[in-house]
């Protein structure tokens, strides 16, 4: 544990010279990086620990920043505060969603969560205080002013971002050790065995639903945090989608995996641009490349690596060892 | 044990990639971002896909027709301008992401004809558009909260605000449709907001009000906004929407045989695309519209025949439209705000430049530009025009007849103003 | 009262065209256990080219009768070059649950990027087959067209010579029989393989037809047809997605329901309201209308 | 030889070998019954003759012609039918249908009809029920329409799995009956798997026990009855 508490403590702080040598881009980018992570986070723990497939997230991601954004803007409570109570309302959103889950698992949560996901903007629509489809801001401000002029907003963003991303990783490698992240497993492998060891599996079923929306949450507000903004078109379906290839990508059981995950998401428009370029700037290129990219990436893990391509180079690696 | 080591060593693999994919290099910054001695890199995220698409996906690539053609004719003093477009789909985090990349990755040296009011606020706060002091020049947007200059220093306008155009179209309602039921079909976002707010400012009373959420229009949409239209006896209609609406509004209205006076806002009445949205020409003919630009068919008009001609050659098989003549217009403002600020070109100078001189610019609208040290309003007023047979648009009543006004309470008043000329064939040359 | 007759009927001919796409959903989910999310991309991509059909002949017709036969070819495509190789590979490990519905989604994606690069995003619009002029009633018009009436035929027929195939043919005991019991059918001589990708490519086919007529009154552009499949699967969970019946039933009844709260309460609600739905039949009868007692839980 | 050959047939289900080297032969129009306590592999062997199970090596021929690696269709084709564990009748269907399904793959539908009046001529029971749907059907009467959807592909070699299973003693005495009297009339070869063994000893020609995967006695039927110490090992009583 205390090892564990040193290697986050290790990645902070190469994080912290990280973002003082590189340029502002990559600053956001970093930022970006932050917030896939916890969303990854969020979907592994629900598909890959405890079996549950959602196509909703992005939805839950919503629920977060609308949370936080609502808490910052109509409370002036301080940031810390309203990244809590994106946790907050996206764990209860999650819990009654995780509810009505439990009972219809399978293709009707991916449907059900899918479907969320389409109608989130008619949602934020009806409803005036969500603010439409230009949605609401969310300013945490500007860094400190003592760290000078040359301390940009990005950066600032960067920092939260990615102090966020090592706590919410923190805890949730601590919860899947635990016996909580045994038991998921346990279900995901044969719910009706762990029934028969005395597991309520569809109450653990709920709880998994709800942290993993919990931590969705904390994402939609990172999310927000990062475009100042939250509005139904920063949580639609192509984010929703994007997280679930970053996380086949990762190794949908792999917490760590995660990181890798982000960055591929980062920067499969970075490739695709460049691709895009080579191949002759017209329009269309530009437009449906990424997605190309993307569906082809995930085609492929799904079909060669269904576990990631982490699991199958751990499982390589332990046919080698000698016993 | 083992494993538990190996769950750390995956962890620090995790990190040392993360790092590694961060560190990339910086390059050292000019000594004007965007300009160099031969080039000057402008930006602009749009809608090139998507549902609000259609005819504003147009306007990037009439811009960058302007730009070859002034590049093809020595460029600004000497400097080829080029113009980087990027997809923001017209969702706003998508144009926040698209503009960093244009000012952190590309660097350009200014944004042009940024598109959409929601995004427009957005990327401003975002990105910090005013605290990085980057220019951002002829919003494509008519929202008046942006012509507040404390707060947008770095932005200026060009279209009229849907406030001016909604206190234009508030007193050619009075003067021409007095008595009779009037109905509104409005976006209910800042952009038809602005509008609504404005004619009730005006004193306009519509009898049937209709609000729609930007995304939601569709046929079936559409089919409710007519019944309630025709149940509330609607004789005179605005529709204050983007041109999707504005086209499923009309083809249903027509399906179903309900055929009022209508009154498109500017925002939805291109003639060419309602009509590839499938909108029968008949339905057009006799529609109002509020108009700050010549007919983009009317050749008799200089600017017109111009960009006309550039299209054809930097821009060919694109039908030449609204959208196309905007996009031009844009360009030539452009053009003449960058050789305004001479040819040392900084960030400061440009805007400098425009605040002096760019009321006195050349562009093909006919309502004077409101440019100032205290203003960053574009055009400020409208004509009415009336769409014929062939889907072409002539001035209502036979002649241009210019109303000028504010955003605020000023009166609306019909204007003299007489445009400038168009630069000799089309280039600029005022310093 | 003569509103609640044309929001019927509006509502019937909306619905009609859900149920096309919930039937093939539900011919999928029967043969494949899989809710195929790329249904909608398959309808997409064969709409394109009755579109590109159509708009050369100017016969909305032949468009249709390519988009029908191109679904036809796609689903079996994507049965035969896909599902098959998946079913092969991802058997084992935490993603083998998800993997299906994963792959679907990523087959979406992969549609629409190819239909962007090759028609791109403009919205298109198919010449209507027939009149969108509304019905004169007494001295007013109802929005209910002869168009309208066309795609009721259409889908009746079309559901009619399923309803033929399934109850009537070899075949059709054949996908029956395939679906029900995979392994008995397979002991009866029945190609079961085979016998899939011809139900996938009935569902494709269907879901082009569901494509045509929906754009036969809108535009079709990548992203056209997402709504037609979260209401298509609405419908077929209110039918139960076991059930052919329950799901045309199930779209029906969401289309006319539907249609009702866009005319009398409003278009924001129209999509809040199918989600309610959707949760409350989750909720209270998660096996659908259908359902004859015997829970499923997938 | 004609007949059905089997010879060092093994079975995998991943890594666990199910069935080791089993080696049998059953000459034509004879009835062999495998029999063997619960999880022998019994199941698992009649899996692998009609298709199902194409994890296996060694080899099994039918009249002189490989079946193992044949898809289950081609060998229902080959006059090969199986009959699975536990009433394998289609519930969802009607009675009718699921005769019809036993001749599906003919392209000659009167040849399928022929043989449904056969069979109900067989099973007059089923007669009556045509059009009923298949889960309304009492337990025997379901072990005999899935003995008569067999029998509508008109097969040489039929595998039955269990057909007593789950069934009441005096429908057990009626099933064994007529499948006794099927396979005389019509010439059938049988490989008949039970746990009931002496049921399906009496009616058998031959005998093959198996336990553990493993074959451990085999020969005729009547002898291995009368063989005391097989009776107290595999027989149970």
């Amino acid at each position: 544990m205390r090892k564990k508490i040193a290697i986050f403590i290790l990645i902070g702080w190469v994080l912290l010279i990280i973002g003082d040598r590189v340029d502002e881009l990559r600053v956001y980018q970093g930022a970006q990086m932050a917030m896939y992570t916890i969303a990854l986070a969020s979907i592994v723990l629900l598909t890959g620990y405890s079996g549950q497939v959602s196509l909703g997230n992005g939805a839950m991601m919503a629920v977060g920043g609308y949370g936080a954004a609502l808490t910052l803007n109509n409370l002036g409570t301080p940031i810390w505060f309203a990244f809590l109570m994106a946790i907050v309302t996206a764990s209860l959103f999650g819990a009654l969603l995780g509810a009505a889950a439990a009972r219809v698992s399978g293709p009707y949560l991916a449907g059900t969560t899918l479907a969320l996901a389409v109608g989130l903007p008619a949602i934020a629509n009806q409803f005036a205080f969500l603010g439409g489809e230009p949605g609401l801001f969310f300013d945490v401000g500007f860094p400190p002013e003592r760290f000078g002029d040359e301390f940009t907003q990005y950066k600032w963003f960067f920092w939260i971002a990615s102090f966020i991303a090592l706590i919410a990783l923190f805890i949730t490698s601590n919860i899947l050790s635990s016996r909580f992240g045994r038991t998921w497993r346990a279900i995901r492998g044969n719910s009706l065995a762990a029934e028969l060891c005395g597991v309520h599996s569809s109450r653990m079923k709920v709880l998994a639903f709800t942290v993993s929306s919990g931590l969705a949450g904390l994402a939609g507000a990172v999310l927000a945090m990062t475009i100042s903004l939250v509005a139904p078109g920063a949580y639609g379906l192509a984010l929703s989608f994007a997280l679930v290839t970053g996380a086949v990508l990762a190794g949908i059981s792999s917490l760590p995996g995660v990181v890798l995950g982000a960055i591929i998401l980062v920067f499969i428009p970075e490739i695709s641009v460049a691709l895009a370029d080579r191949l002759g700037d017209a329009d269309k290129l530009n437009n449906y490349l990424p997605g190309l990219i993307v569906s082809v990436l995930l085609i492929l893990s799904v079909i060669f690596t269904p576990n990631g391509p982490g699991e199958n180079l751990r499982k390589h690696l332990h046919k080698k060892p000698a016993h | 044990m083992i494993r538990k080591t190996r769950i750390k060593r995956t962890w620090l693999a995790a990190a040392v990639i993360a790092s590694g994919s961060l560190l990339a290099t910086a390059l050292p910054a000019n000594a004007e971002t965007g300009v160099s001695a031969r080039e000057i890199k402008l930006g602009i995220t749009l809608p090139l896909t998507g549902a609000a698409s259609p005819g504003y996906n147009k306007i990037g690539n009439a811009m960058n027709a302007y730009f070859k053609y002034v590049n093809d004719n020595g460029g600004v003093y000497g400097r080829k301008v080029t113009l980087i477009q990027k997809n923001d789909e017209f969702s706003p985090q998508l144009a926040i992401a698209k503009t960093n990349e244009l000012i952190l990755r590309d660097k350009v040296f200014a944004l042009v004809g940024p598109l959409g009011t929601a995004n427009f606020t957005a990327v401003h706060k975002s990105v910090g558009l005013a605290k990085r002091r980057v220019p951002s020049l002829f919003l494509n947007t008519g929202f008046s909260g942006f012509s507040n200059k404390k707060s947008y220093p770095t932005s200026f306008m060009v279209l009229p605000s849907y406030a001016m155009e909604a206190k234009i179209i508030a007193q050619f309602l009075k003067e021409n449709h007095a008595g009779k039921k009037l109905g509104i079909v409005y976006q209910n976002d800042e952009f038809g907001i602005d509008g609504l707010g404005a004619f009730k400012a005006a004193g306009t009373k519509f009898d049937v009000t209709i609000p729609y959420t930007s995304g939601t229009q569709s046929a079936a949409t559409a089919q409710t906004w007519v019944s309630q239209l025709a149940a509330g006896g609607a004789e005179v209609v605005v529709m204050f929407g983007v041109t999707s609406a504005t086209g499923a509004l009309l083809g249903v209205s027509a399906a179903a045989k309900y055929a009022p006076q209508w009154i498109l806002g500017s925002v939805g009445s291109d003639p060419v695309t309602l009509r590839a949205l499938g909108v029968p020409v008949a339905v057009l003919n006799g529609a109002q519209t509020p108009a700050g630009n010549p007919s983009p068919n009317d050749t008799s008009d200089e600017y017109v025949k111009q960009f006309q001609e550039i299209n054809t050659e930097y821009n060919p098989g694109v039908a030449f439209d609204d959208y196309v003549l905007q996009g031009m217009n844009i360009g030539l403002l452009t053009v003449q705000a960058l050789r305004a600020a001479g040819k040392n070109l900084t960030r400061k100078r440009l805007i400098r430049a425009i605040e002096t001189k760019g009321s006195k610019f050349a562009s093909v609208a006919y309502s004077p530009l409101g440019f100032s040290r205290t203003s960053n309003v574009g055009h400020t007023g409208y004509y009415m025009a009336v769409m014929d047979a062939n889907g072409d648009r002539k001035p209502f009543g036979g002649k241009v007849t210019l109303y000028t006004t504010d955003s605020g309470s000023g009166p609306v008043v019909v204007s003299t103003f007489k445009r400038p000329a168009m630069p000799a064939k089309g280039l600029p040359s005022n310093s | 009262m003569q509103k609640v007759i044309e929001t019927l009927l509006i509502g019937l001919s909306t619905g009609s065209i859900y149920a096309l796409m919930s039937l093939a959903l539900v011919l999928v989910w029967r043969s494949t256990r899989v809710v195929n999310f790329a249904q909608a991309g398959q309808a997409m991509l064969s709409t394109y080219i009755g579109f590109e059909i159509a708009s050369r002949s100017e016969i909305f017709w032949l468009g249709l009768v390519f988009a029908i036969a191109a679904g036809a070819l796609v689903g079996a495509g994507v049965d035969y070059f896909f599902m098959r190789v998946l079913f092969k590979h991802a058997t084992s490990g935490p993603a083998a649950v998800v993997a299906p519905v994963i792959a679907t989604l990523g087959l979406l994606g992969l549609i629409r990027s190819i239909v962007g690069l090759t028609w791109g995003g403009e919205f298109k619009s198919i010449e209507a087959p027939a009149s969108t002029d509304g019905f004169s009633v007494g001295d007013g018009t109802i929005p209910f067209s002869d168009l309208d009436v066309l795609i009721i035929a259409t889908v009746s027929i079309i559901l009619i010579a399923v309803a033929y195939i399934f109850q009537r043919t070899n075949l059709g005991l054949a996908l029956r029989a395939s679906a029900y019991a995979p392994e008995i059918a397979q002991l009866a001589g029945i190609r079961t393989a085979r016998t899939r990708t011809i139900g996938w490519s009935i569902a494709g086919a269907v879901g082009g037809v569901a494509g045509m007529l929906v754009t036969s009154n809108n535009f079709l552009s990548p992203y056209s047809l997402d709504l037609l499949l979260v209401f298509g699967f609405i419908a077929a969970v209110i039918g139960g997605l076991e059930s052919m019946v329950g799901s045309v039933i199930g779209a029906l009844v969401l289309g006319i329901g539907l249609t009702f709260i866009l005319n009398y309460v409003g278009t924001s609600l129209v999509f809040i309201g199918g989600f309610s739905v959707l949760i409350l039949v989750l909720l209270i009868k998660p096996d659908g209308i259908m359902a004859k007692g015997k829970a499923r839980r997938a | 030889m004609s007949g059905l050959v089997v010879n060092r047939l093994s079975v995998s289900h991943g890594a666990i070998e199910a069935l080791r080297a089993v080696s049998f032969s059953v000459e034509v129009g004879q009835l062999a019954a495998v029999i063997g306590s619960n999880g022998a592999g019994k199941t698992t062997l009649l899996r692998a003759l009609s298709g199902l199970n194409n994890q296996t090596s060694g080899s099994a021929q039918w009249n002189e012609r490989e079946i193992l690696g044949a898809r289950p269709d081609a060998l229902v084709r080959r006059g090969i039918s199986h009959v699975s564990e536990g009433k394998s009748v289609i519930a969802e269907l009607s009675v009718k249908e699921n005769l019809i399904l036993g001749g599906i793959w003919r392209s000659n539908k009167s040849d399928t009809s022929a043989a449904i009046a056969e069979v109900v001529e067989l099973f007059p029971v089923l007669g009556q029920r045509m059009s009923q749907s298949a889960d309304s059907l009492s337990g025997g009467e379901r072990q005999m329409l899935a003995i008569g959807r067999a029998l509508v592909s008109r097969p040489k070699l039929l595998l039955l799995d269990e057909p007593s299973l789950g069934l009441a003693p005096l429908v057990i005495e009626q099933i064994f009956a007529t499948i006794d009297q099927l396979r005389r009339k019509l010439g059938l070869t049988v490989v008949l798997v039970e746990q009931n063994a002496m049921s399906a000893l009496e009616i058998a020609d031959i005998g093959i026990i198996i336990n553990l995967g493993e074959v451990v006695a085999s020969g005729r039927a009547s002898e291995l009855i009368d063989d005391p110490a097989l009776r107290a090992a595999y027989l149970g009583y």
